[in-house]
């Protein structure tokens, strides 16, 4: 298990790509490993207390992250455990493995995801388990769980995978899904948009786009793009 | 003496002004041109936290404060010209910062519906010529753009359509503009709604109005296939757009769903969308950097290549974020145009301005560099709303140094501190 | 005190006065606030009069005018003053909300700050 | 600087030079006899068992102006891959759509020293001319578009020859273009309506005029001005399955003109131009057809357009037909009506090797290719639309070894075995043929008479190759083939080495070529059009145009 606390208050943001595999390296591997701190390219022990217990492929982050991202990009296995707030792109492109934040999440969490776990217990910000821009497919995989509230944009492009969120959501949820579940227990605001197969299930309040069927099961559509998407009440 | 000019204030970039260089006065151009084309306060000299200095005094300081930064954001662009961008693309791959431009506070949404959607669209030329319909949503050129109903939209005379009278014009928005006023057909939309809107208008245009509610986003159905004929009846038809769509709930959404229902209009007929871009040279200030780097703004080179996330890399997200640690703007105003919280950062860190006029950004700038104005001091490339090059003109002759030269010294200066 | 929506956006004089940021002219081209006609009853005012707008993210005094607006929408220009108030959250896409914002307005016997002062107060 | 380039295997088919040991000398950028160089002064490179070759020539790529950018801003997806960070060169970055300097540096490292823009709006003509300023490395030029123009349309249906003469002088100053491109004549101007162009014989709605009557009036006005390059035409019909009929009637047009330099009519991209059948479920090839009418014309080329497996952007002016694209991908798309002067459209793709339309595109380019004599065709893949440049390499590795185009087959969907005839072509083409195919010929067909050659007095732009073309056998060793000329041991662009192991080691600014023609008309005749018609642009004519000051490096060709 590695244990990182940051050792300064970070002047600009910093990007580190850093997955639990680090933590299976030696001590010195990782002290040297490579972040980007503005133009700088440092290495990890400049800017992080770096604690390493044992081989477990885990990393525990402590400390404010909030200006680190990147995050869990592309992790594979093992687990990260982030005691408060992480910077965007946390857990985007994952494979697998599991990663459990504390606090807030910013933009991106689990952007492209397929495979593995996502847990904040705090608020997310927006474009959770989103397509990067221009990319066709969003979330394929796995499953990222919000405790608190999301921002705008979830699920957008969807193909896979499901999204929970215990608390509201903003605007554009599940925008041109194709696959895959997202379910808000609270209240959101435009769903559905563009839509063409997967399920919403919503607890509270929405605004459902106007071109979806209203039929037993629930909303289908969107009938601009001939879906099938199914929107219900939770 | 009587020139032609190239007017610099809007993205219409009317070129068929008349400038009386003795008179110091211009003809022809709108209420914005001829405020343009008239004499102003100028920034006096370059200074150094408020001392008066010479150029290279004030760029040998600009180019410590790029270089010793760890993130520097490079915004503004948007009233220079193409020359000064590039090397202002240039400069930001040195010193390894962020480029953002004034269109992440107006079309950068725009831009992104552009990434999902594409842009169907056509010269203001081939408006003129041939639109029969017109539609202004959520922008008000009456007001923003005062010259483009008579020479591209509302009242232009083109080859089919000849004058207004062969021309029907409508106007969505939120309230009864100056421009809703000279409209045939006024779309009264609640504000936020106009995604909804669209998504209806598609289904109504695609045969499933049945599933549309009576009423969306404060548009009663009816009005909605009123709207919706009118466009699918429409021999070739334009769609103008402006903030009201991207500075509004839904945002990039609000354009992107506009031009899904373009696409769609085009298996009945033709139709066109245009972005109405505010700036004279905001279009070139994202054209340059996607031809130099590939994206149109929010371009971070921290890591010695561009990336573009508009969510972290626009000027307002870095400034809010804290992710910048000096920023040099250049031909805008952020500190009047940007919401309070990122001023905020703009009074903390060491800020470079290069600029003809004194402003609110003049205000906490540390190193205050004057510039000419393009159009009228200094001539240069710009690119109107539609994309369309123009050569704008230098009619009289100033001691002011022009951006570009201001950037290359600039250049010179980093190339030396950085070995 | 009404409860409407903000939106905030270019005018001609804005415009016409961009670049002239630190005069008079400019001032009076963006420290207002239009209202409907019915708000403005409501609120009691004569024309010129001052009223405070806030919102989640700010407030700000203003100059009120009388504006052909639907009951519930508010129009400041584009400028120092409107973005005391707007939203600047960016929601993912990098732009702030300039336009849609809750507000609420209510008269003031505050006086309008100049643009000057209202930088310094940030 | 000069240069002695030693002991290395020239070939220089125009030249009639194949696989010759032969010193190469090099003085103030051109190619010299030994006798002006000072061996002491003189930098030596050891080309030995080396190929030596002319520097690449590309007369048909999208890599300046509103298409490509355009197609830039609409894909971020394409410009992510990031090739190099920045340091003494540009960052570069990009899959198959390349930035400016991308584009330069990565023609460079192949080897390549000049290349066109194959498609000027000539309302956005600046913009083509910033791109290509912002291209370094390469000589260049842009080609206007004119096949529907409206002073062409109204000229063609007035047969008023003289007055489209002088227009074509009048625009390729204005424009400071190089030559005549016409893409999809007539169908653009119908695209304004919604409807295109399919046939020669469609008339062109609001003008009494057919595809037929403007594509033949060009290529007479052409021919008696005498314009160093031919019309050079994008067919009717692109992309459209049975549309190598067109094409076949298209071709036959150049029939009677005659220029003992170079071809009347180029056909370009003919791939996309090729194919038979009813719809693409039953879509097949048609080249051998076109290869049959090419071979027996004197006057005609092609280039291939050859598709590579991969992501690409389809980007042209011919707009109906991207729409129509946009309609059978569901992908996004671009367009640009633009004034009075055509269109253009863009939209993304991928080719995949299993699915069967795209494996007989990709067959049917390079049937093409080998099907067609060597003198009358060359190496394009209409850069963005069939994919990348960078790619050229594989494709002259394919024209020359059957037994990796046997082994591509493999991978590709077997439907090109019944619909191609690619699987049957034995022909290999030879290593002097396909450096003809990239460099003299594509020089010839333009009319630059400095390139694509290595004879004394040509520009010294300059290729040499990691492979002994005396020992290597292209048929067998199709590998090294398609690495050797991914990677130029040294590239030479105006006697500078601009690279050097496949490595940029120096950036340079290459010229910019435009074509001036008006001693050879009388401008007057058409000025009172000029000025009548212009009210029906967005610019006045007085700000209409590029003056030559604010291209970076511009070279004149008066005629």
């Amino acid at each position: 298990m590695l244990i990182l606390k940051p050792k300064v208050d970070f002047v600009v943001c910093v990007e580190a790509e850093i997955t639990p595999e680090l933590a299976t390296k030696d001590l010195e591997e990782i002290k040297k490993f490579k972040v980007y701190y503005g133009k700088e390219e440092v290495e990890l022990e400049k800017l992080f207390e770096i604690t390493k217990q044992g081989n477990e492929k885990k990393i525990v982050l402590e400390g404010d992250f909030s200006k680190v991202k990147w995050i869990g990009y592309r992790m594979e296995d093992g687990e990260i455990v982030v005691k408060g707030n992480v910077g965007s792109h946390c857990g985007s492109c994952m494979k697998g493995g599991r990663i459990v934040v504390e606090g807030n999440a910013d933009d991106w969490l689990g952007a492209e995801m397929s495979g593995g776990e996502i847990i904040v217990k705090g608020n997310a910000a927006n474009l959770v388990g989103c397509p990067y821009h221009g990319d066709l497919t969003g979330m394929t995989g796995g499953k990222i769980l919000i405790e608190g509230n999301a921002g705008n944009y979830v699920g957008e492009r969807m193909n896979g995978g499901e999204i929970e969120i215990k608390g509201n959501a903003g605007d554009f949820i599940g925008t041109e899904m194709r696959n895959g579940k997202i379910v808000i227990h609270g209240s959101c605001g435009f769903v559905g948009g563009d839509m063409r197969g997967g399920e919403i299930l919503i607890g509270g309040d929405f605004e459902i786009v106007p071109s979806f069927k209203r039929t037993d099961e629930g909303w289908v559509g969107d009938v601009n793009v001939k879906g099938e998407g199914i929107i219900k009440k939770l | 003496m009587e020139v032609n000019v190239v007017c610099t204030f809007c993205g219409s970039v009317c070129d068929d002004g008349l400038f009386d260089v003795e008179k110091f006065r211009s003809k022809r151009l709108c209420k914005l041109g001829s405020s343009k084309f008239s004499k102003k306060e100028r920034i006096k000299s370059p200074m150094i936290d408020g001392k008066e200095v010479s150029y290279e005094e004030a760029i040998a300081k600009a180019a410590e404060i790029l270089v010793n930064a760890k993130r520097p954001l490079l915004y503004g662009w948007a009233s220079t010209v193409n020359e000064a961008i590039r090397l202002g693309i240039i400069l930001t791959e040195k010193v390894r910062g962020v480029y953002d431009q004034c269109a992440s506070v107006c079309h950068a949404p725009s831009i992104l519906a552009v990434i999902e959607e594409g842009l169907p669209a056509g010269t203001l030329g081939c408006i003129k010529n041939r639109a029969d319909v017109v539609v202004f949503w959520g922008c008000n050129p009456m007001e923003a753009h005062p010259r483009h109903g008579m020479r591209y939209s509302i009242s232009a005379k083109g080859l089919l359509v000849k004058d207004r009278k062969a021309r029907k014009v409508i106007v969505v928005d939120v309230r009864e503009t100056r421009t809703a006023r000279q409209a045939d057909m006024f779309v009264q939309v609640k504000p936020g709604y106009d995604y909804l809107v669209f998504s209806a208008l598609r289904a109504i245009i695609a045969g499933n109005a049945d599933v549309v509610p009576d009423e969306v986003g404060g548009v009663s159905k009816d009005k909605l296939i009123e709207l919706a004929e009118t466009m699918k009846n429409a021999k070739y038809g334009a769609v103008f757009y402006g903030l009201g769509l991207t500075q509004s709930r839904g945002r990039d959404r609000n354009v992107e769903n506009a031009i899904k229902l373009i696409q769609l209009l085009n298996r009945y007929t033709r139709w066109v969308i245009l972005p109405m871009r505010g700036h004279y040279n905001v279009t070139g200030a994202g054209e340059v950097p996607a031809w130099e780097c590939g994206y149109q703004y929010a371009i971070d080179f921290s890591r010695g290549y561009p990336r573009f996330y508009p969510n972290e890399f626009s000027a307002v997200e870095v400034l809010k974020r804290g992710d910048c640690d000096a920023a040099l703007i250049i031909a805008s105003d952020p500190v009047a145009h940007f919401p309070k919280e990122a001023v905020k950062k703009l009074k903390e860190i060491p800020v470079i301005q290069i600029d003809p006029f004194p402003n609110m950004t003049t205000l906490v700038a540390n190193v205050v560099i004057p510039s000419a104005i393009y159009g009228l001091e200094a001539e240069g490339t710009a690119y109107r709303m539609d994309v369309i090059p123009i050569r704008v003109k230098k009619v009289i002759d100033t001691e002011y140094w022009s951006d570009e030269k201001i950037l290359e010294e600039l250049i010179k200066k980093v190339d030396e501190l950085m070995g | 005190m009404v409860d409407v929506v903000l939106i905030t956006g270019r005018t001609l004089d804005q415009g016409a006065t961009v670049e002239e940021k630190l005069t008079e002219e400019y001032f009076k081209a963006v420290s207002y606030i239009e209202l409907s006609e019915e708000d403005f009853k409501a609120l009691g005012l004569q024309e010129g009069d001052r009223v405070k707008v806030k919102t989640d993210f700010g407030e700000v005094v203003v100059f009120a005018k009388k504006a052909n607006l639907p009951k519930g929408l508010a129009f400041i220009p584009m400028g120092p003053y409107a973005n005391q108030v707007v939203d600047p959250s960016t929601d993912g896409t990098g732009m702030p909300q300039f336009k849609g914002v809750k507000a609420v307005v209510e008269k003031t016997d505050e006086a309008v700050r100049s643009v000057k002062e209202l930088l310094e107060a940030i | 600087m000069m240069l002695h380039i030693k002991n290395g295997i020239v070939i220089d088919p125009k030249n009639k030079v194949i696989k010759e040991k032969m010193d190469i000398f090099v003085k103030d950028g051109k190619i010299v006899e030994e006798s002006e160089i000072k061996k002491d002064e003189c930098k030596v490179i050891d080309a030995t068992n080396k190929l030596v070759v002319a520097g690449g020539v590309d007369m048909h790529a999208h890599i300046a102006g509103s298409k490509i950018n355009t197609g830039r801003t609409m894909r971020p997806e394409e410009m992510r891959p990031v090739r190099s960070k920045a340091n003494k060169f540009r960052a570069t970055v990009g899959r198959t759509l390349l930035t400016a300097p991308t584009i330069g540096y990565e023609y460079a490292k192949m080897g390549y020293t000049t290349a066109f823009e194959a498609a000027q709006p000539p309302i956005g003509a600046l913009h083509t001319h910033e791109e290509l300023d912002s291209i370094p490395m390469v000589d260049k030029a842009a080609l206007p578009v004119f096949g529907n123009w409206h002073f062409v349309l109204k000229y063609v249906a007035e047969k008023d020859l003289e007055k489209l003469k002088t227009f074509i002088a009048w625009a390729l100053e204005r424009t400071k273009g190089y030559g005549v491109k016409v893409v999809n004549p007539g169908g653009v101007e119908a695209w304004m309506y919604g409807k295109n162009c399919r046939n020669l014989d469609d008339e062109v709605p609001g003008f009494n005029v057919t595809p037929r009557e403007i594509i033949t009036s060009l290529i007479k006005a052409v021919e008696e001005l005498r314009l160093t390059h031919c019309v050079h035409l994008h067919c009717n019909n692109l992309g459209n399955p049975g549309n190598y009929q067109t094409t076949v009637e298209t071709i036959k047009l150049a029939n009677g003109f005659k220029n003992d330099k170079r071809p009347v009519l180029h056909i370009t991209h003919v791939q996309f131009n090729a194919y038979a059948g009813t719809s693409w479920r039953d879509v097949k090839s048609g080249a051998e057809e076109i290869a049959k009418v090419v071979n027996k014309m004197d006057n005609v080329t092609i280039d291939m357009g050859q598709p590579i497996f991969g992501t690409a952007t389809a980007m042209t002016g011919d707009a109906p037909f991207q729409f129509t694209l946009h309609r059978l991908l569901g992908a996004k798309w671009s367009n640009k009506d633009s004034e009075v002067e055509g269109g253009a459209g863009i939209v993304p793709l991928v080719y995949l090797p299993k699915n069967p339309v795209h494996a007989v595109q990709w067959a049917i380019g390079l049937e093409l290719g080998l099907l067609i004599d060597s003198d009358k065709v060359v190496i394009t893949t209409d850069y963005p639309n069939g994919g990348p440049f960078t790619e050229y390499p594989y494709i002259m590795a394919m024209l020359m070894s059957k037994k990796m185009r046997e082994k591509e087959l493999e991978r590709v969907s077997p439907y090109v075995q019944k619909a191609t005839n690619l699987p049957a072509i034995d022909t290999e083409k030879t290593l002097e043929e396909v450096i003809h195919m990239t460099r003299d010929l594509p020089a010839k067909i333009l009319g630059l008479e400095d390139k694509g050659h290595l004879g004394v007095g040509a520009d010294a732009d300059i290729a040499i190759y990691d492979i002994n073309p005396l020992e290597i056998d292209p048929s067998n060793d199709y590998e090294l083939i398609n690495k050797a000329f991914r990677r130029a041991m040294y590239t030479i662009k105006g006697g500078e080495i601009i690279v050097k192991d496949g490595e940029l080691v120096k950036e340079v600014w290459g010229k910019t070529y435009w074509v001036d023609v008006r001693g050879k008309v009388e401008l007057e005749a058409i000025k009172a059009d000029l000025e009548d018609y212009f009210k029906y642009y967005s610019i006045e004519l007085q700000n209409y145009g590029v003056e030559e000051r604010w291209i970076r490096m511009p070279e004149k060709i008066v005629l």
